[in-house]
C-alpha cells in the first residue's frame, strides 16, 4: 500500500505540490487529474523519487521510502514525454527492466506486449523512427514489462487516437487487474479514468482538492470548481439554482452544477428558455441558451433538430445530471 | 554529503593532480619566493613592473587570441563537413588532421620556415618572421583539436530543433547562429579554451616562427629558468601564467554554461553535402591546404638525400648509425624509440581515460544546490591547470619535491607516461564534458525507474552517446603522448628515449643526415598517428548493447 | 663536505651495484663501449639523460645534496661556475690523458670538473658561393657592408651556439661589444630561434637551400658537408669560441667510487675516440685518432676566443638582457 | 492555396504516405485525422519542406514548392513534440519567429500570445521546467507568434486537460478566422476537430481514404473502417443491418454504423435485446446488448437506470447517428 502525507515538493522554493494526502490500497487503480500545470508529473516523480520532497514522507507498507534511490523501489514510471533510450530497439527498449532482472523468456514478453500496443514487428525499429503515438506505445509497453508493484504511469494514452486510446485503456485495466497491480495514473480523458481506474484525486493548484470512488467523485464533486473541471458546464447559485433545481423536481439548495446534456430540448420540458447559439458536433446539437429565470446556460439538441437563434425552446432537465451543494460553497 | 561524496569519488584524479601537478609547482614557485632562506615577494613583484614582462605577457595573449579565433574559424566548418556531411575519405581526412598534433614543433617551424623564407616557395608572402607566420603555425596544430572537439559533440546533435527553426523561418544561417551553434557552445568553449592554452604556452612555434623578435611567457620562463636560473623571475612569470590561466578557466566557466544544456542525441547519420556547404567546404580545403601543405614539404624533404630522391633516410631508421660507418648517432635506433613511445603512449592513454572519465562524470552529474555545482565547476577547471603551466616549471618541480621518500619518484619508469597523461587529461575531460553534460538527465532517471542502478543507467544512457567522444578522446591522449616534448624532454630516462625526444636530437646537431632523418622519423610519428586515429574510427562503438 | 662519503651505500666501495650518469639528451657513446665498462668494473652503468647542458647544470644546483645519481657529464664552461658554486661536484683527481690540461677549468683549483672533449663554436661560409669573392675571415669583417644581409645565426638567448657566438664577441671586444652587435645587426645578420633553423633553412649548404652563405656552426660542421674530395664549407677559424664539456663525481652520491670509474671510463682511450662520431665534439686527449673526414675537414682552431667562467657566472643575465636590448632594435 | 499532387513520402524506402491528393483552398482550416502511425505528421513535414517528397508535388497558389527550402515556404509547423528551444526562455522561443524578421513590438507580441494559451508570467521560465501540458501551449504561442501564410499543426492541443483544450480550440479558432490563417491540423481529438476545422482528411495507413466538409465526412463516412475511426461504434450488413435500420424506420440498405448512443434505453423502443453488461460512465451508463434479429451491440441508458446483466429490455434507435451504405462496401 501506498502512503503520501502531507507531501511537498518545490521546485527552486517554488512549491509545485503542496500538502498531498493520498492512500493507495494494493491492486486500486488511482486516476490523477487536474488543469495542466496542477502538479501531476510532479507527484508521479515525487512516489518514484526522483524528485526530493520539501515535506511530508512517501512510504510503501508503512516503510517510509525516504532514503531508498529510485531504482530499489521497484515502481515503474511511464515518463510524460516517454523518455525511450534512443539507441536501444524498440525491442531492447521494451525487454530493458526484464533483462535488468534476468526474467527468463524475455523476448517473448516483448512480443506479447508489443502485440498488445499494436506494434507487432516494430521490436527492431529505432524510436527515432517512429510516430509520435508508437513511442508512446513503446513507453508504455516498456512500463508494463517492468513487472513493479506500483505502477506510476504519466498520461499513457494521451498522443492516440479514440479508438486505439478505448482499447488499450480496456487492456490496460485488464492486465492491472489481472497482475493485480497497484497503479497511480495521471491523465486528462475523464473516458480513460473512467475506464481504468478505481479512484480518482482532483488536484488543483498544488493540493489534492477531492479524493475518492471515481463515480463518487463524478456525482459530487467537492467545490464548484472541482464540478467545471469535471466537466460540468456551469455552476449555478441562489435564485438560478432553485429554479433548475425545481425544473428537475429537486427541492431548492444553495448551488448547483450543471452538465452540458443535463439541459436537453423537450416540447414537454418544464423549463422556457431563448436560443443563443447553437453548434453542431459529431454527436449532438451544442446550443447556449437563456433560460428563464436561470440566465444564460447550456443546452444540448439532437442531430437532427436545427433551432435557429432567437427561438424560444422548452428544455428538460436530467436530475442525474447535476451536482448538488446544500450550503454555499466557498467561491475559491 | 552529497559535496563529500563527490570529492571521495574525484579523490584518485585529484590525488594524483596533487602529488603530480600541485606540489611540483607550487614547490617550484615557492623556491622564487624565498631569496637565501626568507620570504621576499616583493622581489616577485618587482619582476612584474618589468616592461618586458608587459611587452611578453601582451604578446602572448593577444597572439594566442588570434591562433584560438583562427582555429576556430576554420576548424568549426571543417567540423561540420567532416562529422555532418558524407563526404568520400571523410574519415581518412579526419584523422589526417589530427597528424599535425603530434610533429614536433621544432620540425614544424622548420617545415614552415622553409616554405616561407624569402628563397622558398611561398617567399613572396614575405611572412617569414612575422607574427601572421607564428599564427599560421599555431593554427596548424590546433584546428584539430577544434574539430575534433566539437565534431564529437556535433556529430550525434538531434536535427530536429534546426528543423523547427527552419520551420518557423529561420534561414540556415539563422539556424546556425541561434540554435546550433548555442546548442554546441559548451564543445566550442572547451575546446577554444583548450587551444587557447596550446597557443599561449607554444614555445617552438613562437620561437621558430617569429625569428626571435617576439616571446612568450612561455619562452621566457624557459629562458629564466633553463639559462639563467633566475628562479625568482621564473616564478614571478609562473604566477602571472596560472593568474592568467585560471582567470581565462573562470571565463571559460562562465562562457559554458547554458541555460539548459539537455539535448537529445540521435544515432549519428550524416547527410549528403548540399549546397548551403560550399562556404563550408571552402573553409575545409583551406584549412586542409594550410595543413598538408607544410607536411607535404615535411614528406618531400624526408624524401631528399644529397640533392636526390631516396629513401635513405628511412632506412637509416632502423640503424644506430655506429655499424656502418655513416655519421649519425643515435643512443638507440629511431625505430626503438617509437615502439618506446608507443608503449608509453599506451600507458599514458589508458591513464587519462580513466581519470577524465571520472572528472568528465563527476564534473558533469546534475547538480543538487549552488554549492554542489561551484565544486563541481571547480573540479572540471583544475585540471585544466596541467596545460596552463610551463613544462620547465612542472620539470624542476618534479626535481625538487618528488625526491624523497615517501614520494621518491624522480627515476620512477611510471614518471613519463604520468605527466603526460596529465598533458591529455585536460582534452579528454574537455572532450567528455560537452557530450556528458547534454545528457538529458531524464533518461538517466528513466532508466532508474525501470530498475537500473546508477552504474547501469550510465551504461544505457551516457555510454552510447560518450562512446564515440571517448574514443575521440583516446585519440587525443594517445596523440598528445606521442607528441609530447616538453615534460618528456625533461624528465630523466634509461636509455628509452621517445621518438620526439630523438627527432630532436637529431635535428639539433649537425650530420650528413640528421636533418633529413629528423624529417623522417616525423613523417613516420605523424603517419603512425594518423594509421591509429583511422583504426580507433573504424572501432564503431557498439550501441545498442547494453 | 669532500664527498668521500664511506657511509653511502655497500655497493660503492665494493666494486659491484648501479652507478647512475646524470647528462643531457645529447649524450651517445656505442651500446658496446657501455656493456665493456660493466664488464671491466663490476658496476652497471645506468646513463639518465634529459635537457640541454643549461637545464643539466640547473638541475644538478636544484637538487644538490639529494643527486639523481653518482657522476654527471655535460657541464660545459658556460656553465661550469654556477655548478662549482653551489657545490654539486666532489673533488677528484682523475689521471688526465695527454693534452687534456689545456681544457681542465681555470679556477678549479681541487678538480671537482674533469674536462672530457671539446668544440668550438665558429662562424662557417659556403665555399661554393664565396669561390672568386673575397671570403670573410674575422669578426670585424662581419659587419663590412660587402657581407651584408649574408650571415644567419641562432639567437643567444635561445640556444647555447648563439650565447657561445656571444660570449666570442664579449672576449673580442670587451665592454664595446654592445657596439658591434648594433653594427652587426645594422649589416643584416639574420636571428633564429635554434642552430637547425639557422643551418637548415637560410644557410645556402643546408639541408633546405637558403639564401645565407655564412652560418654561425661548429669547427666540425665541415666535415658534413663533403661533396666529393672537398667541403663546401668552411669554419672561419678567427671567430671561434671554445666549449669544453666537463664530467663530475656528484656530491651526495650513493655509489662514489662507481661515479669516479666512470670519469676515468669517459678519458679512455676507446670512449675518446667514440666521440667524434657519437657526439660531433673533439676529445681533449690529443692522442686519439680522429675520423678521416674530421682529420682532413674539421680543423680545430689555435687560439679560439675564451672567458673567465666566473665572469659568465657574474654576468650572464646582465649580457644577454644587452643582447636582447640591441638586438631586438 | 496549399494543393497535394499524388504525394509519397517513403522512409529509408518504406512508403510512409502514398498518394496524396489534397487541396486547402486560403482561409479554410483541414483537420487531419487517422489511427497513430497512418503519416499525418509525415504529410505535415512534406508540406514544411522537411522531408523529401518521393513522388508527387506540393503546391501553392499553383507555383512547386520542390525546390524552396523550409525558411522560404513562410509556413510555421507546430512538431508533435513541441520542440522548444531547451536554451531560450519561454518569451524567447514564442518570440523567436518575430524577431527573425524583425516584427515591431514582439514583447507585446509575445505577452498577448502567453496570455493567450494562459501562460502569463511565464515568460522568464526555461522550457525545461515547465509541465508537459505548459510546453505544449508554449509552442502553439510560438508556432502562432510566426503569423505564417500556412500554419501546420501536429496535434497542438493533445497534452491539455478538457476544460483548457476546448478553450484553446475555441480562441485558436477565432485567431485563424480573424487572421484568416490557412492551417493543417492533426488531432486525433474529433470534438476538437469540429471546433477548429471546416474540413477534415481522414487518413489510413498513409492514404486519405476520405475528405470533405468536416460534418459530411460525419455523417457518411466513406466505408465502414473509416466510421469505426470516426467514432461509430459498430458495422452491421445484411440482414442485421435491415433490423437495426428497420428500427429506426429507414428502408433496408447494404450495410450501416451505428453510433454508440445510436441505441438508447426506451421502453417504447422498436427494439428487443438482452443486456450482456453494463457499464457506468461520466455521463452515462454503457450497454452491451443482444439484440434480436441484429446480434450484439452498443447501447446506452441513463445514469439512473441500472439495467441488470441478463434482463431485456426495448431500445430505440437514432436514425441521426447511423450511417447508411446503400451497396455493399468493400471489406478492407
Ligand atoms: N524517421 C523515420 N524513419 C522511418 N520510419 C518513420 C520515420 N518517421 C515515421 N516513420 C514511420 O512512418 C509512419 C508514419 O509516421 P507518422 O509520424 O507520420 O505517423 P502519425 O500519423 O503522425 O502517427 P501518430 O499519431 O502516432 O503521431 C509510421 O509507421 C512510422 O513508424
Ligand atoms: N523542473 C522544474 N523547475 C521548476 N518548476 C517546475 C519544474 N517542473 C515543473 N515545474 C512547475 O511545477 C508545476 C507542476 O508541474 P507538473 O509537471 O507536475 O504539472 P502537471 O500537473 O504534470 O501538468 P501537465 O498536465 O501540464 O503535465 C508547474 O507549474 C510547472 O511549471
Ligand atoms: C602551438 C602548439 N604547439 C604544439 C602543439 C602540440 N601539442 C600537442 S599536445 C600538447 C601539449 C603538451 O605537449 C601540445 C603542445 C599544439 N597543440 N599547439
Ligand atoms: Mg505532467
Ligand atoms: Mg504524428
Amino acid at each position: 500500500m501506498l502512503s503520501l502525507r502531507d507531501v511537498s515538493v518545490a521546485y527552486d522554493g517554488v512549491p509545485a505540490v503542496t500538502d498531498v494526502d493520498l492512500e493507495l490500497p494494493d491492486g486500486q487503480v488511482l486516476a490523477v487529474l487536474g488543469p495542466s500545470g496542477c502538479g501531476k508529473s510532479t507527484i508521479l516523480r515525487a512516489v518514484a523519487g526522483l524528485e526530493p520532497l520539501s515535506g511530508g514522507s512517501v512510504s510503501w507498507d508503512g516503510a517510509d521510502l525516504a532514503g531508498v534511490p529510485t531504482h530499489r523501489r521497484g515502481f515503474a514510471l511511464l515518463f510524460q514525454d516517454g523518455q525511450l533510450f534512443p539507441q536501444l530497439t524498440v525491442a531492447r527498449n521494451v525487454g530493458y527492466a526484464p533483462r535488468l532482472r534476468r526474467a527468463p523468456d524475455t523476448a517473448k514478453r516483448v512480443g506479447e506486449l508489443l502485440e498488445l500496443v499494436g506494434l507487432a514487428g516494430y521490436g527492431d525499429r529505432l524510436p527515432g523512427t517512429l510516430s509520435g503515438g508508437e513511442r508512446q506505445r513503446v513507453a508504455l509497453a516498456r512500463a508494463l514489462a517492468a513487472e513493479p508493484r506500483l505502477l506510476l504511469l504519466d498520461e499513457p494514452l494521451s498522443a492516440l487516437d479514440t479508438g486505439l486510446r478505448e482499447r488499450l485503456a480496456v487492456d490496460l485495466r485488464a492486465i492491472l487487474r489481472t497482475a493485480g497491480t497497484t497503479a497511480l495514473m495521471v491523465t486528462h480523458d475523464h473516458e480513460e479514468a473512467f475506464t481504468v481506474s478505481d479512484r480518482m484525486a482532483v488536484m488543483r493548484a498544488g493540493r489534492v482538492v477531492q479524493e475518492g470512488p471515481i463515480a463518487d467523485v463524478w456525482r459530487e464533486p467537492a467545490d464548484p470548481e472541482t464540478a467545471l473541471f469535471l466537466g460540468y458546464a456551469r455552476v449555478f447559485r441562489a435564485a438560478a439554482a432553485a429554479a433548475v433545481l425545481a425544473a428537475a423536481g429537486r427541492p431548492p439548495a444553495a448551488a448547483v452544477a450543471v452538465r452540458r446534456s443535463a439541459l436537453s430540448l423537450d416540447p414537454s420540458g418544464p423549463l422556457a428558455a431563448t436560443v443563443v447559439s447553437s453548434r453542431a458536433t459529431p454527436e449532438q446539437v451544442r446550443l447556449v441558451v437563456d433560460a428563464d429565470g436561470v440566465g444564460e446556460a447550456d443546452a444540448v439538441a439532437p442531430l437532427d433538430s436545427h433551432p435557429g437563434v432567437g427561438q424560444r425552446v422548452r428544455l428538460a432537465v436530467d436530475p442525474g445530471r447535476l451536482a448538488v451543494w446544500e450550503s454555499a460553497p466557498a467561491a475559491s | 554529503m552529497r559535496v563529500i561524496r563527490l570529492l571521495l569519488v574525484a579523490l584518485v584524479p585529484l590525488a594524483i593532480l596533487g602529488v603530480f601537478f600541485v606540489l611540483p609547482v607550487t614547490g617550484m614557485v615557492s623556491r622564487g619566493f624565498w631569496t637565501d632562506g626568507s620570504f621576499d615577494p616583493g622581489g616577485v613583484l618587482d619582476v612584474l613592473t618589468r616592461p618586458r614582462v608587459h611587452r611578453v605577457l601582451w604578446f602572448t595573449l593577444w597572439s594566442a587570441a588570434l591562433g584560438t579565433l583562427f582555429s576556430l574559424a576554420l576548424g568549426l566548418p571543417a567540423a561540420h563537413v567532416l562529422y555532418r556531411r558524407r563526404i568520400r575519405g571523410g574519415s581518412v581526412l579526419r584523422a589526417a588532421l589530427l597528424a599535425p598534433f603530434v610533429l614536433p614543433t621544432v620540425v614544424v617551424g622548420v617545415s614552415f620556415r622553409q616554405l616561407l623564407t624569402a628563397s622558398g616557395p611561398l617567399g613572396f608572402l614575405g611572412l617569414d618572421g612575422t607574427p601572421a607566420a607564428i599564427i599560421a603555425g599555431l593554427v596548424f596544430f590546433n584546428a584539430s583539436v577544434v574539430i575534433r572537439v566539437v565534431g564529437g559533440a556535433w556529430e550525434s546533435l538531434d536535427p530536429r530543433p534546426a528543423e523547427a527553426a527552419a520551420a518557423l523561418g529561420a534561414t540556415p544561417f539563422q539556424v546556425l547562429r541561434t540554435v546550433t551553434l548555442p546548442a554546441l557552445r559548451p564543445a566550442v568553449v572547451s575546446a577554444a579554451s583548450v587551444v587557447f592554452l596550446f597557443c599561449a604556452t607554444a614555445f617552438g612555434v613562437v620561437l621558430t616562427l617569429g625569428g626571435l623578435r617576439y616571446s612568450s611567457v612561455e619562452t621566457e620562463i624557459y629562458l629564466l629558468t633553463t639559462n639563467l636560473l633566475d628562479l625568482q623571475a621564473a616564478a614571478a612569470l609562473s604566477v602571472l601564467q596560472l593568474v592568467v590561466v585560471v582567470g581565462l578557466l573562470l571565463a571559460a566557466a562562465r562562457a559554458r554554461r547554458t541555460a539548459d544544456p539537455s539535448l537529445a542525441r540521435v544515432v549519428a547519420r550524416p547527410r549528403r553535402l548540399a549546397r548551403g556547404d560550399v562556404p563550408a567546404l571552402v573553409a575545409t580545403s583551406v584549412l586542409a591546404l594550410l595543413v598538408l601543405g607544410p607536411i607535404a614539404a615535411l614528406v618531400a624533404g624526408s624524401l631528399r638525400t644529397d640533392g636526390a630522391w631516396s629513401l635513405a633516410n628511412y632506412r637509416a631508421l632502423e640503424t644506430t648509425g655506429q655499424s656502418s660507418g655513416q655519421q649519425h648517432a643515435l643512443l638507440v635506433p629511431v625505430t626503438d624509440a617509437l615502439m618506446t613511445s608507443l608503449r608509453t603512449a599506451v600507458d599514458a592513454t589508458w591513464m587519462s581515460l580513466l581519470l577524465g572519465l571520472t572528472v568528465a562524470v563527476v564534473a558533469t552529474r546534475r547538480s543538487r544546490s549552488r554549492s554542489e555545482r561551484r565544486v563541481r565547476t571547480v573540479l572540471d577547471g583544475l585540471f585544466m591547470l596541467p596545460l596552463g603551466v610551463s613544462a620547465v616549471t612542472l620539470g624542476f618541480g618534479f626535481l625538487i619535491t618528488l625526491d624523497r621518500p615517501p614520494l621518491d619518484l624522480r627515476d620512477s619508469p611510471l614518471l613519463v607516461p604520468i605527466a603526460q597523461a596529465l598533458v591529455a587529461l585536460p582534452l579528454v575531460v574537455r572532450t567528455l564534458v560537452p557530450v556528458l553534460g547534454s545528457v538529458d538527465d531524464r533518461l538517466r532517471q528513466a532508466a532508474a525507474t525501470l530498475g537500473a542502478s546508477p552504474f547501469r543507467a550510465a551504461l544505457t544512457v551516457d555510454l552510447p552517446v560518450v562512446g564515440r567522444p571517448l574514443l575521440a578522446s583516446a585519440g587525443f591522449a594517445f596523440a598528445v603522448s606521442l607528441g609530447e616534448f616538453g615534460a618528456t624532454s625533461f624528465l630523466a630516462r634509461d636509455e628509452h628515449p621517445t621518438l620526439p625526444v630523438v627527432i630532436f636530437g637529431l635535428i639539433g646537431h649537425p650530420g650528413p643526415m640528421n636533418y633529413g632523418m629528423a624529417l623522417a622519423a616525423s613523417v613516420v610519428l605523424a603517419a603512425t598517428t594518423a594509421t591509429v586515429m583511422l583504426a580507433v574510427e573504424r572501432l564503431h562503438v557498439p550501441v545498442g548493447s547494453t | 663536505l669532500t664527498g668521500e662519503d664511506d657511509s653511502g651505500s655497500g655497493s660503492g666501495t665494493a666494486g659491484g651495484g648501479d652507478v647512475v650518469l646524470v647528462t643531457h639528451e645529447s649524450f651517445v657513446l656505442p651500446k658496446k663501449l657501455m656493456k665493456q665498462f660493466d664488464q671491466d668494473t663490476g658496476y652497471h652503468l645506468v646513463v639518465r639523460a634529459s635537457g640541454d647542458a643549461g637545464t643539466l647544470t640547473n638541475k644538478l644546483v636544484l637538487s644538490q645534496g639529494n643527486p639523481q645519481g653518482d657522476v654527471a657529464f655535460g657541464v660545459d664552461n658556460t656553465f661550469a661556475s654556477r655548478a662549482l658554486d653551489a657545490d654539486v661536484f666532489a673533488p677528484y683527481a682523475a689521471d688526465l690523458p695527454p693534452g687534456a690540461d689545456t681544457y681542465v677549468l681555470p679556477g678549479d683549483d681541487d678538480h671537482r670538473l674533469t674536462p672530457i672533449d671539446n668544440g668550438n663554436v665558429c662562424v662557417n661560409i659556403d665555399t661554393q658561393y664565396f669561390k672568386g669573392k673575397r671570403a670573410p675571415q674575422t669578426l670585424d669583417d662581419l659587419v663590412d657592408p660587402a657581407y651584408r644581409d649574408l650571415f644567419v645565426l641562432p639567437g643567444a638567448a635561445s640556444s647555447s651556439t648563439g650565447l657561445a657566438f656571444l660570449l666570442a664577441t664579449i672576449a673580442k671586444y670587451g665592454d664595446g661589444w654592445p657596439d658591434y652587435w648594433t653594427k652587426l645587426m645594422d649589416n643584416g645578420a639574420k636571428l633564429t630561434a635554434g642552430w637547425s633553423d639557422a643551418y637548415e633553412v637560410d644557410f645556402t649548404q643546408g639541408g633546405g637551400g637558403g639564401d645565407r652563405p655564412i652560418v654561425l656552426s661548429y669547427d666540425s660542421s665541415p666535415a658534413f658537408t663533403i661533396d666529393g674530395d672537398h667541403s663546401t664549407t668552411k669554419a672561419l677559424l678567427d671567430t671561434c669560441f671554445r666549449q669544453v664539456e666537463y664530467a663530475g663525481v656528484l656530491t651526495g652520491a650513493d655509489n662514489p667510487k662507481g661515479a669516479e670509474a666512470v670519469v676515468d671510463w669517459l678519458l679512455s682511450p676507446q670512449v675518446q675516440a667514440a666521440l667524434p662520431e657519437s657526439m660531433y665534439v673533439f676529445p681533449v686527449d690529443t692522442e686519439t685518432t680522429l675520423p678521416a673526414e674530421w682529420a682532413s675537414y674539421a680543423v680545430q682552431p689555435e687560439d679560439p676566443y675564451a672567458l673567465d667562467p666566473a665572469d659568465i657566472a657574474a654576468h650572464r643575465d646582465e649580457w644577454l638582457t644587452t643582447w636582447s636590448d640591441v638586438t631586438s632594435r
